[in-house]
């Protein structure tokens, strides 16, 4: 049997494993299911090397199954991303029910996304596509509650616009080109927007919503913060780079030609689109009082660097969309988790109510520290490699000068809600409700801590992943990508060496500390968070003065032009005009007898005095 | 030092008419505050170099907390600004406590101000001052017979300079802090070790005052 | 007569309507004596039939010879400038009175004032005990029978050297030898 | 082994002349004011007065570990930066690591410090400094685009993002950037009012409003070193500008110790007379609400950034 059959076998096998265990002990599910995933990365990262294939026929059909260097990049995060959140899960999950549901769908959408990275053929694709969808929403609506499952349906909806958008594109390029793999799709030119400009529309459409590129970005939001984030790990952090996958996919044609005028509109317009996604996504997560819905909202914006980079079609700007795409999985990863502890230790995430967790968690805040400076972009740590390509490739190779200052805007603006998450669950006064919340359980932190020492070591060392984001940019049509192991370089060849960075940074950092620490070290005294100077004023115990409400106001007010711009509510007008226009038509079936009666005579009319024109 | 003693003085003093100079010396002596030579931070002959150019350079620095009670704040804004230029002696304001060096207290004391303003001192961090402002702080003023307002300060903070006058002109100010820069450089402005020394005393005054004592246990320092 | 006008009409209106005793103090200001109940409805009236939408001010005094508070409220018309003035007196054993902030809305400032400084009880009155004292734990303040320089010595640790309660003039005198002219003995404090 | 040490040595003469020039301009500010208003003003050395005067407490508080470490935070930021800034032109003492980063880098490290105090001031839990907080980083969110306008500009017209870079293009032409791109000068200046955070910017840490807003809960030691961060912060952002557009300093013909100590005279004329920008901006000014400062930053800066811009692509010769 083919190794890769077996991968998917033992994620089918443990998806019905799981389900069934659950009505026998429900403390076995996550460890089943934990081991299950392991068992698939362990098979697939020492059996599978890159450029494997299988061939076989299904039905009349030629599927073609494989791994280049390109979807081997994506299998990483996919497992390790997998991995990290089951042994997540297993503490996170505790004491809810309907676990069977959970690992089974969990473990079915690992398979979903395997697939689609797998996948060299476009029927493969699509079918595994649509497992990765469903087996999501499954997952979304996990928390079945009313509010949820309207959620859970807008997730569909958008989710059923892209895979018919995709159908379509596959159907085209069927009867166009007379083929099913992709790469014959591409070595064929389908791709191309000069010919059938229809065919890559279509499939940027089903990837971007993936993607959740503007305006295609409203299910995220909702969808990431509902669902339980131990799967948001994965739902933010691995599928959501199914759509990056696809879009890079679809674009390989234009990184073939390697000049970078090839189809400049294209790249433009998935730019901007990128560029506002991200300036939207930021300003919607700094007004967000719920830290998990803030996170949601950062993940979008995140999404638009990354498309961002993808549409420069440069060495520096693919590569900057890679590295994010790691990263942001790593730190975004991290975060929910973080986010996650939080809620199961503290009881809520909405940061009106619980403050001041530094004390209680001091590891999760951890955690949360560096993956916070991860995802401002600030220097010691792996996001800041991620921007710096990123504004590099925009300044030095693409001739985008606007587009730029829209990213920086955005990334400048990300410095506010990343202040605020950290504020709002672990800084500030610490209250009298969140007195007795615990740290983590250790099962929970290590999979934080893995992120966030991932996070530090990629920000000295990021040739640790360049290596394989090279590769991957070979697979895809680039040639000679270089790369360093710890220092930057820019097209016009200045270097920034990360490495002596980290240690200057280091080497300051433990001179300053030992010297603020010892320096009267025995008049230096800690106290809490209700001794502060409140003109003399002595807060009481019950006194909440932790300032959460409105908490960016003045840049809310400053910014107001571009809070105006709702698109959920163009969405739901859309909704509403479509569902008055279709109940015009449903008004013809009246369920009177004489009223078909008559359709059928009009009928006969229309055909008899038209008949020439019809049948001629 | 009690202060039912001070009652049957007073009441002696109402009902006897003037008081002798005798007797006013007696009562001052049994009246004195706790901090003048007690509060002594270190003595000019036994200063070293280093705390000689410390205490150079705190009394250079002076960052004034103006806690501003009554109609003495009213003269802080004259000091500080051109026509009296008290930045010219180091001063600065500043806004927060645990900044601050100097706490200026610029009039009458009702007993709930009086509660804020203990806070804010034992916020403050050492080596810390008072200047008290004005007659009020004094002896009450002309607030004497208030029913909510204190009449010597000096019973529940040390403080190191007043300043009488009702209410003292900026020249006055100006006057009372250089006396505070002199007896810092001589390492006699020692208020807030004082207060730590004394503290029982002090917190048996204050609580006498302050019915619903509500402060932390501890007091940090 | 007919110069007061306006005053005279609103007099007499609230004569007929309410059983009460009034004058014109003078110009543009009317004051009318009312029993303790009717004080709502003749506030109520005054507010909503005739337009003295604005209370201006309620005072209270202590009567303490004859055992009453006297509370005042003062009611404004800002169409024709009238003032009214509505005196009640209320027993000063267990002080009971309206609570009127169902009126205006500003009333409640001063009856909780009352309630702290007085001991008048206004039943239905919403806000803290402990309006600008604190932890106050002697009879109300203001009541004349409260004597403030007794509570200052015995609660506040007095500095000695100063003769406190002395007329000031007879001070001067005593120390100066001279006689104080006419006018100053008319305001002599005996 | 020698060069390493003499490279460590350099960095502490660098240290050291960030530090007693930006204490000093603090003290030159502050005596600037006075006169301005008339005032005979405080000693030009009051800084380190307050300095000293602030190290000497013999008690401090911290708030939590955040709180303990928001000065450290600044330091790193404030060195960090420093070591990348070339502060003379072609001196071996004030090298230190100019060739190893770039401007993008320089501007993340920057905000880095604020940042970390910001963590620190949430910690203490003092609602004013958390508002000062959310003031502060909103006003930076203002700033930063006409200055990253500016920059971005410059980087475009010359090709290089390297300060080092930078100073060689002026050196060579002969011509100052001020002259070559004049609107992102403008652009930069305007920003840098912001930077500064005096008036009329300077509602972070209104003593009256806010209680200092972020600072409001740190004395003693902790407030004492924050001031050193500010203070070399302050000539980093001096020198930043004098690179960038006033041809930087110490580009003589002289020899040796000579030409070293004529460079930095250059240096304090440069960015003494640049620093007055923002200081008579100050005296004359009122205080914005932060929109008021956003919505200022986001429309004449910005728009000569976007000018900046537009001058660097026709001088690069794009729209040929």
């Amino acid at each position: 049997m083919e190794i890769i059959a077996i991968i998917l076998l033992i994620l089918l096998v443990g998806s019905m494993l799981t389900f069934l265990i659950d009505s026998f002990s429900s403390k076995l599910t996550g460890i089943t299911a934990f081991l299950f995933s392991l068992a698939a990365s362990v098979v697939f990262f020492t059996q599978i090397p890159s450029g494997y294939q299988f061939k076989f026929q299904l039905a009349g059909l030629d599927l073609q199954w494989g791994l280049t260097d390109y979807s081997y990049y994506f299998a990483y995060i996919i497992f390790g991303m997998s991995v990290l959140a089951l042994l997540y899960s297993i503490k996170y999950m505790e004491g809810k029910g309907r676990l069977g549901y959970f690992y089974g769908s969990f473990l079915l959408t690992i398979l979903g996304m395997f697939g689609v990275v797998i996948s060299q053929d476009f029927v493969s694709l699509f079918i595994f596509w649509e497992i990765m969808t469903w087996a999501s929403f499954l997952l979304v609506i996990y928390n079945a509650y009313y509010k949820v499952k309207t959620k859970g349906v807008k997730y569909m909806i958008f989710s059923a616009i892209g895979a018919y958008a995709m159908l379509t594109a596959i159907v085209f390029i069927r009867v166009h080109y007379d083929t099913l793999l992709i790469s014959e799709a591409i070595a064929k030119g389908a791709f191309n927007f000069e010919q059938y400009i229809y065919i890559p529309i279509f499939l940027l459409l089903g990837f971007s919503i993936k993607a959740a590129v503007m305006p295609f970005h409203v299910w995220a939001p909702s969808a990431y913060s509902k669902s339980p984030m131990s799967f948001t790990t994965i739902f933010s952090g691995a599928m959501s780079k199914m759509g990056v996958f696809g879009i890079g996919l679809v674009f390989t044609s234009i990184y073939l030609g390697t000049n970078p005028e090839n189809f400049y509109w294209v790249r433009t317009i998935l730019g901007w689109l990128g560029g506002i996604t991200a300036v939207m996504g930021t300003i919607y997560a700094l007004i967000q009082t719920d830290a998990k819905k803030l996170l949601a909202y950062s993940s979008v914006a995140q999404l638009g660097y990354i498309v961002v980079g993808l549409s420069t079609g440069t060495k520096l700007g693919i590569m900057a969309a890679l590295y994010l795409t790691v990263i942001h999985a790593v730190f975004k990863g991290a975060l929910f988790m973080v986010a996650g502890a939080v809620e199961k230790q503290a009881g809520t995430t909405d940061m009106t109510k619980i403050s001041g967790l530094i004390r209680r968690m001091p590891w999760t805040f951890l955690v949360a520290l560096v993956s916070i400076i991860a995802l401002a972009g600030m220097p010691p740590v792996g996001g800041f490699v991620g921007k710096w390509l990123l504004y590099e490739a925009l300044i030095t190779e693409s001739n985008n000068y606007i587009l730029v200052v829209v990213v920086f805007f955005s990334s400048t603006a990300a410095f506010l809600y990343s202040y605020r998450f950290l504020y709002g669950l672990f800084l500030g006064q610490e209250e009298k409700d969140t007195k007795d919340v615990k740290e983590a359980p250790i099962t929970m932190l290590i999979p934080m801590l893995i992120l966030m020492i991932i996070a530090i070591v990629s920000g000295a060392v990021p040739g640790l992943i360049f290596e394989p984001a090279a590769k991957a940019m070979e697979a895809i049509g680039f040639q000679d990508v270089t790369w360093q192991m710890s220092s930057l370089t820019n097209l016009w060849g200045d270097t920034t060496n990360l490495g002596l960075i980290s240690m200057l940074i280091g080497a300051v950092f433990v001179i300053v500390f030992v010297f603020i620490t010892l320096k009267g070290y025995k008049n230096t005294k800690d106290v809490g968070t209700k001794d502060i100077s409140t003109s003399g004023e002595i807060p009481k115990e019950w006194e909440n003065l932790s300032f959460q409400q409105d908490f960016f106001q003045p840049f809310q007010r400053a910014a107001a032009p571009l809070y105006s711009m709702n698109m959920n509510k163009i969405w739901k007008n859309l909704g509403e005009n479509l569902e008055a226009f279709f109940g015009f038509f449903r008004k013809l079936y009246t369920g009177n007898g004489q009223t078909y009666a008559l359709y059928v005579v009009i009928f006969l009319v229309v055909l008899l005095l038209f008949k020439d024109v019809i049948f001629s | 030092m009690d202060n039912n003693k001070n009652i049957e003085q007073v009441s002696k003093i109402k009902t006897i008419g003037i008081p002798t100079q005798e007797e006013i010396k007696q009562a001052q002596i049994d009246f004195s505050p706790r901090c003048t030579s007690a509060g002594r931070v270190n003595d000019k002959e036994t200063q070293k170099m280093v705390e000689y150019i410390m205490n150079f350079a705190r009394k250079h620095s002076l960052f004034v907390l103006a806690y501003g009670t009554g109609c003495g704040a009213i003269e802080i804004p004259a000091t500080m600004t051109s026509r009296y230029d008290a930045e010219r002696f180091g001063m600065r304001g500043a806004a927060t406590p645990r900044q601050a060096d100097v706490l200026l207290i610029t009039g009458y004391l009702s007993t709930k101000t009086l509660k804020r303003v203990i806070r804010v001192y034992e916020q403050m961090q050492d080596p810390k001052y008072v200047i008290a402002f004005g007659s009020c702080t004094i002896n009450g003023g002309m607030y004497f017979d208030s029913y909510n307002t204190i009449n010597a300060l000096d019973r529940y903070l040390p403080v190191d300079v007043y300043i009488a006058g009702c209410m003292p002109r900026p020249e006055s100010v100006i006057n009372g802090i250089v006396k505070l820069q002199g007896l810092i450089q001589n390492g006699n402005a020692g208020g807030g070790k004082c207060y730590k020394d004394n503290l029982d005393w002090y917190r048996e005054n204050q609580q006498k005052v302050i019915k619903n004592w509500d402060f932390p246990d501890d007091y940090n320092w | 007569m007919s110069k007061l006008k306006k005053e005279n009409k609103i007099l007499d209106k609230l004569k007929n309507v309410f059983d009460i005793t009034g004058e014109i103090k003078y110009k543009k200001r009317v004051s009318i004596k009312a029993d303790k109940k009717n004080v709502s409805s003749i506030l109520l009236f005054l507010k909503n039939q005739k337009g003295y939408i604005h209370l201006n001010h309620i005072s209270c005094v202590d009567w303490i010879e004859e055992n009453k508070f006297e509370l005042i409220y003062i009611v404004w018309n800002p169409n024709n400038k009238l003032t009214v003035l509505v005196h009640t007196r209320i027993d000063r054993e267990n002080p009971v009175m309206e609570n009127i902030d169902t009126i205006w809305d500003q009333a409640n400032t001063y009856e909780r004032e009352f309630r702290e400084m007085y001991g008048i009880e206004f039943p239905g009155l919403v806000g803290r005990k402990e309006f600008i004292l604190e932890d106050w734990d002697n009879i109300p303040p203001m009541r004349r029978d409260f004597d403030s320089q007794k509570y200052a010595l015995e609660n506040f640790a007095t500095r000695p050297g100063r003769e406190d309660a002395q007329d000031v003039r007879e001070a001067i005198q005593k120390r100066s030898g001279e006689e104080l002219p006419d006018f100053a003995k008319k305001y002599s404090r005996d | 082994m020698e060069g390493i040490l003499f490279k460590i040595f350099g960095a502490f003469i660098t240290a050291l002349l960030a530090f007693t020039v930006g204490m000093l301009f603090g003290g030159l500010r502050r005596k600037v004011i006075a006169r301005a208003q008339n005032r005979v003003g405080p000693p030009v050395y009051q800084n380190f007065l307050d300095l000293l005067k602030l190290q000497s407490k013999t008690t401090n508080i911290a708030h939590g570990f955040m709180g303990h470490m928001a000065p450290v935070w600044i330091i790193i930021a404030a060195m960090t930066t420093l070591m990348f800034i070339p502060v003379l032109q072609g001196d071996l003492w004030f090298e230190n690591l100019t060739m190893k980063g770039d401007l993008i880098f320089l501007l993340y490290m920057m905000v880095f410090g604020n940042l970390g105090m910001a963590l620190g001031a949430g910690q203490s839990g003092n609602p004013n400094s958390v508002l000062g907080v959310s003031r502060g980083l909103s006003q930076l969110v203002g700033f930063e685009i006409p200055y990253f306008l500016a920059i971005t500009a410059l980087m475009l017209q010359f090709q290089t993002t390297t300060i080092a870079e930078f100073l060689n293009i002026q050196a060579e032409t002969g011509v100052w950037i001020v002259l070559q791109n004049p609107f992102a000068f403008i652009a930069a200046v305007l920003a840098s009012l912001g930077m500064f955070m005096y008036a009329p910017f300077n509602i972070v840490g209104a003593p009256a409003e806010l209680a200092s807003g972020p600072r409001a809960e740190f004395g003693g030691k902790y407030l004492g070193t924050m001031m050193t961060g500010g203070a070399v912060f302050a000539f980093i952002k001096l020198v930043l500008m004098v690179d960038l557009f006033l041809g930087g300093a110490g580009n003589n013909n002289l020899e040796g110790i000579a030409g070293t100590a004529v460079g930095l005279l250059e240096l304090l004329l440069k960015t003494f007379l640049f620093y007055m920008i923002p200081v008579f901006v100050a005296i004359v000014s009122p205080r914005y609400r932060t929109e008021q400062a956003i919505r200022f930053f986001w429309k004449w800066p910005t728009f000569f950034g976007i000018l900046a811009i537009v001058w660097a692509l026709y001088k690069n010769g794009t729209f040929n």
